[in-house]
């Protein structure tokens, strides 16, 4: 008993973080990633991948009601911690670990047998408790959020949401006016619109010219790489954004970043380094983590290998034809917003690079609105739409020239 | 004449067999599309099982091989072109279900009736010592003729399947005298053209 | 066991293949699902050739390039068959036979 | 011959199995170890991490989600170590295979087309965008480098006059594959990488769509999806090292310590390597792999069926 509760708390001594960062402490965020970095603790990539659940400042209404969401969704042994301000933060670590290790056993039990009794009826799950919060709140987290009407997933924390759509596609793609001219018997498919609750997709032409299914989906607000707190409902089609609107949840809150105390170094390689966690390059966004924090030292010998590391990273990244080769060509923006914003990702991230490097070169502007952002997504597939987004400064402030009705 | 194959090797053919049957009506029984395409992929896995069985060992792999691709790629055209691919909505979409279940059970019973009443020709000959050197021997001698037409086929599939499942041709990439420097396409390659 | 007991199975169970895929292929609506009868009934022809190989004339190839054959022609059935799905379906949003009736001449 | 007995034959079958099934595992921890390092940066210490990794998910929940299609889903999950340690089954070790078909080669082959089906239900089941997006990725990565992956298997099968591995084992006894077979053995490991769903091909599991096909696995599920690809980027290192690296052949050291140290050597340079590129775009590799890969391909089957002809290799 006591063999198997060390091997547990051994086994969980390195968890797998979900960071969740609300508007206003991207301070806070880069210090947490420096101390997860210097641990090895790994970042999730999902809340399936989730041990900790890590919450930074304080989350608005909407945001709050997404956390729930992706707690849900978080498999036993799992541990949350709110955190307000870095002061104790290896102390808050530790205790993690030790909360996570000793996460009573019959909690874990009993976590376990609804997901399996869930794997043989995909409905009789819903009774049991630790489904019941995956569901359930799905759609509370719904209504909270007051967008309900739009898709059916809310903002369920990662779109689990907009996928139950997804595979019963095409009850449309049969449309009355044909079937009333085949005129046969046998077509039982159209009583009510929904399975589980979710509606069905419809269909729409796709950029080939086939009427393929459309799904609604919702993606945001919580990703890897990802601006937290951001929400792209989109339209669907395979892997293809149909039609994309950006928003941001809370958008009343603009909590943004304090102005005047900007290090435009640190933050192109903190931009950096989630453009190359979504580009796919996990060393290289590590690296550029770690020189991004070495220069917020006081030090003078960390700060000049800080330095040095930081034109390396952007070195090598500037460089890398791989990294030009598979993003090229990809999220060109004219835009009214002069030279620094436009060009293609390959362009933004290569200026990104100069800034990143300690040049005297001008940060790529943030874009004026978040629809300027969105014209681009569309026509997209899913992985070019999240490299773009990665590509550009949002910041929540900015994103307030554009009014929320516009969104409709 | 008694086979060579060992009581266990009969026992899994016929496991395998009733398995590939089952699969096959699976087909045509379940309400997922994916699961319909899947049904598929175990019946002609259970068939490739008795091919091994039988020692044909290439042409078992090849099966399993072949098919499970063509199956996966039929997978994603279920889901493209039909309607409830999941199968959380019970429907069916037949026409004339008895005229067929008639002509697929005479047809069952007329080949019934043949292989129970037909005297086989058993014989005592030779096994090849391996059944691919066989295959891979006849195909570029004996048998040469089918491989090149089969290659033909095969290539005239190629040709003929892209022209009508594209929509686009060279005059919608390079523009209408075709002077185009650069392919106008929805999504740009990898090559630098 | 007989030989030829074994045979008879077999080919019993390749016809079970060839007339469930009759069924199906005559009485499914949409294209797709046509086709996969149909490689069911090609299945069974795998089935039998390779029994047929094994218990009748091992000492030739010709049930092995039966097999092959058979093998081809089911690539080539789903190339193409796939191939007029989509051109139909591009053509008019119509991805079952009943719907292309109008086809005929 | 004694040299094609097989391991099945000569030591048994269940001995001979486990040795297999703890050459997969070894094979697993090695290339999850050394990625680990690699990624990380934290040197030694990170070897014990997959075994970590691997008691935590043993111990963690399996959750499911909204409307999944349990049946399918489970499959594809199982299916996925399963087929990676049947495709080791055809891998020489220690000079011997477990079974051995004549067509060793087409079997390997097969197993890497069936974890199509299996990847591709991996991403269906759970009823997720990310995890589809995930599948429909694989897929089109998959057609794309099937075919070269075919033709750099036919050079090797025609260089050696037979599909079976101890045959190319032994015609390897003058000079490795590697050296008439560059290109061959190149687009190999990159099919590795890519049928692994790994490094510069990972886009299936990218950061992109939240983990893609494996967003949606906890628990032990994702241990046996992670623990597939793991054996199965390790199980075609191992086949790399016998199709083209002469397998255990070498001075001084017995067979199975040589192809142990090529095995260890071609991990960790595929790794290494492979982390020092992002994640290729599925859109931008699968043009080139139709329109570049597949012509050198053919031409490398071409350049080795010439080179048999004119009595390059000793048959």
């Amino acid at each position: 008993m006591d063999l198997s509760r060390r091997l547990r708390a051994w086994a969980l001594a390195r968890p797998r973080v979900l960071i969740v960062d609300a508007p206003g402490t991207v301070e806070l965020r880069r210090a947490v990633e420096a101390e997860l970095d210097r641990r090895g603790w790994p970042l999730a990539m999902s809340p399936a991948d989730t041990d900790v659940l890590l919450v930074l400042g304080l989350p608005g209404p909407e945001l709050a009601a997404a956390i729930d969401v992706l707690w849900s969704q978080i498999a036993q042994p799992r541990h949350r911690v709110d955190l307000r301000a870095a002061t104790d933060l290896h102390h808050r670590l530790e205790e993690t670990v030790r909360a996570l290790g000793a996460a009573a056993p019959e909690e874990h039990v009993d976590g376990a047998v609804p997901a399996r009794a869930g794997a043989g009826h995909p409905a009789g799950g819903m009774d049991h408790s630790g489904h019941e919060g995956m569901d359930h709140s799905g759609h509370e987290g719904m209504d909270h959020s007051g967008m309900a009407g739009m898709d059916h997933s809310g903002m369920a924390g990662m779109d689990h949401s907009g996928m139950a759509g997804m595979d019963h596609s095409g009850m449309a793609g049969m449309d009355h006016a044909a079937m009333g001219g085949g005129g046969h018997a046998g077509h039982h498919m159209h009583h009510g619109g929904d399975v589980a609750g979710l509606p069905m997709a419809e269909t729409a032409p796709d950029r080939d010219g086939l009427a393929l299914d459309v799904l609604r989906v919702a993606i945001g607000p919580v990703l890897p790489g990802w601006p937290t707190g951001l929400l792209l409902r989109a339209d669907l089609q395979g892997d293809v954004l149909t039609s994309a609107r950006l928003s941001w949840v809370d958008a009343t809150d603009d909590r943004g970043s304090p102005p005047g105390k900007v290090h435009p170094q640190r933050a192109a390689l903190d931009q950096l380094a989630s453009l190359l966690l979504v580009a796919g390059w996990p060393t290289a966004a590590r690296d550029a983590r770690c020189a991004r924090d070495g220069l917020a030292s006081t030090d003078r010998s960390e700060l000049a290998t800080a330095r040095r590391r930081a034109e390396r990273v952007a070195r090598r990244v500037r460089r890398s034809r791989a990294l030009a080769w598979t993003v090229r060509g990809a999220g060109h923006l004219h835009s009214s917003l002069g030279r620094t914003a436009g060009g293609d990702v390959l362009d933004r991230v290569r200026r990104w690079c100069d800034v990143a490097s300690g040049g005297d070169v001008e940060a790529p502007a943030s874009p004026t609105s978040l629809d300027e952002v969105a014209a681009v997504l569309e026509g997209t597939e899913l992985g070019t739409a999240r490299l773009i987004v990665a590509s550009v400064a949002l910041d929540r402030s900015a994103a307030r020239t554009a009014p929320e009705e516009a969104r409709a | 004449m008694l086979t060579d194959l060992s009581g266990w090797t009969v026992a899994a053919v016929v496991v395998l067999g009733v398995l590939s049957v089952a699969g096959g009506i699976a087909v045509f029984v379940v309400d997922s599309m994916a699961r319909a395409t899947f049904a598929l992929l175990a019946s002609f896995l259970a068939v490739a099982g008795v091919l091994l069985a039988f020692d044909l060992v290439y042409l078992a792999v090849v099966t399993a091989l072949m098919m499970t691709i063509e199956m996966a790629i039929m997978a994603v055209f279920m889901i493209m072109f039909m309607m409830n691919p999941a199968g959380l909505m019970p429907m069916t979409m037949v026409h004339n279900a008895r005229g067929s279940a008639v002509t697929g059970a005479v047809t069952f019973v007329v080949l019934v009736v043949g292989i129970w009443t037909v005297d086989w020709p058993i014989g005592r000959t030779e096994r090849p010592e391996d059944s691919t050197r066989q295959l891979g021997e006849a195909i570029m001698g004996s048998h040469m003729l089918v491989m090149l037409v089969i290659g033909i086929g095969l290539f005239a599939t190629i040709l003929a399947g892209t022209v009508l499942a594209t929509a686009r041709g060279r005059y919608d990439r390079f523009g209408a005298d075709l002077a185009a420097k650069r392919p106008d396409d929805p999504i740009p390659g990898g090559l630098p053209r | 066991m007989t030989a030829e007991l074994v045979l008879q199975i077999v080919l019993t169970v390749a016809a079970g293949l060839i007339g469930v895929g009759l069924f199906g292929a005559l009485s499914q609506q949409s294209i797709v699902m046509v086709m996969m009868g149909l490689e069911l009934v090609l299945n069974g022809v795998l089935l039998a050739g390779g029994a047929a190989w094994y218990f009748l004339a091992p000492e030739l190839p010709d049930a092995q390039m039966l097999v092959v054959v058979a093998l081809v022609v089911m690539a080539v059935e789903m190339a193409m068959g796939f191939a007029v799905t989509v051109a139909i379906y591009r053509a008019r949003q119509v991805d079952m036979v009943d719907m292309a009736t109008d086809l005929r001449g | 011959m004694p040299e094609t007995e097989t391991a099945a034959a000569a030591w048994g079958v269940v001995p001979s199995a486990l040795l297999v099934m703890g050459a997969a595992l070894g094979l697993g921890w090695l290339v999850a170890a050394v990625d680990r390092v690699v990624l990380t940066g934290a040197g030694a210490p990170a070897v014990l991490e997959p075994v970590r990794s691997s008691v935590r998910l043993l111990t963690e929940q399996r959750r499911t989600t909204l409307a999944p299609d349990p049946l399918l889903w489970r499959l594809g999950i199982a299916a996925v170590p399963v087929l990676a340690v049947l495709s080791l089954a055809v891998v020489p070790i220690g000079g011997r295979t477990l079974w051995s078909t004549s067509v060793d080669l087409v079997w390997f082959n097969a197993m890497e087309a069936l974890l199509w089906a299996a990847v591709w239900l991996v991403g269906w089941g759970p009823n997720a965008v990310h995890a589809l997006t995930g599948g429909y990725r694989f897929l089109a990565q998959g057609l794309a480098y099937e075919l070269p992956l075919m033709f750099s298997l036919i050079a090797v099968g025609v260089g050696a006059g037979s599909l079976r591995t101890a045959d190319i084992l032994s015609a390897q006894a003058g000079l490795w594959f590697v050296v008439s077979m560059p290109v061959a053995f190149v687009v190999f490991l990159a099919s590795a990488a890519a049928f692994a769903f790994w490094g510069p091909f990972g886009a299936p599991t990218g950061a992109d769509i939240a983990g893609g096909v494996t967003s949606e696995l906890s628990g032990v599920d994702r241990l046996l999806v992670e623990a597939g690809r793991a054996i199965f980027l390790g199980a075609t290192a191992a086949m790399a090292v016998a199709l083209f690296l002469g397998g255990g052949s070498g001075p001084w050291l017995p067979g199975p310590v040589w192809q142990l140290l090529k095995t260890v050597a071609v991990v960790v340079a595929l790794v290494w390597a492979g982390r020092r590129l992002p994640v290729l775009r599925p859109d931008r590799v699968v043009e080139v792999a139709w329109t570049v890969l597949v012509p050198v391909t053919l031409v490398q089957a071409l350049v080795v069926a010439v080179l048999l002809l004119s009595g390059f290799y000793a048959v």
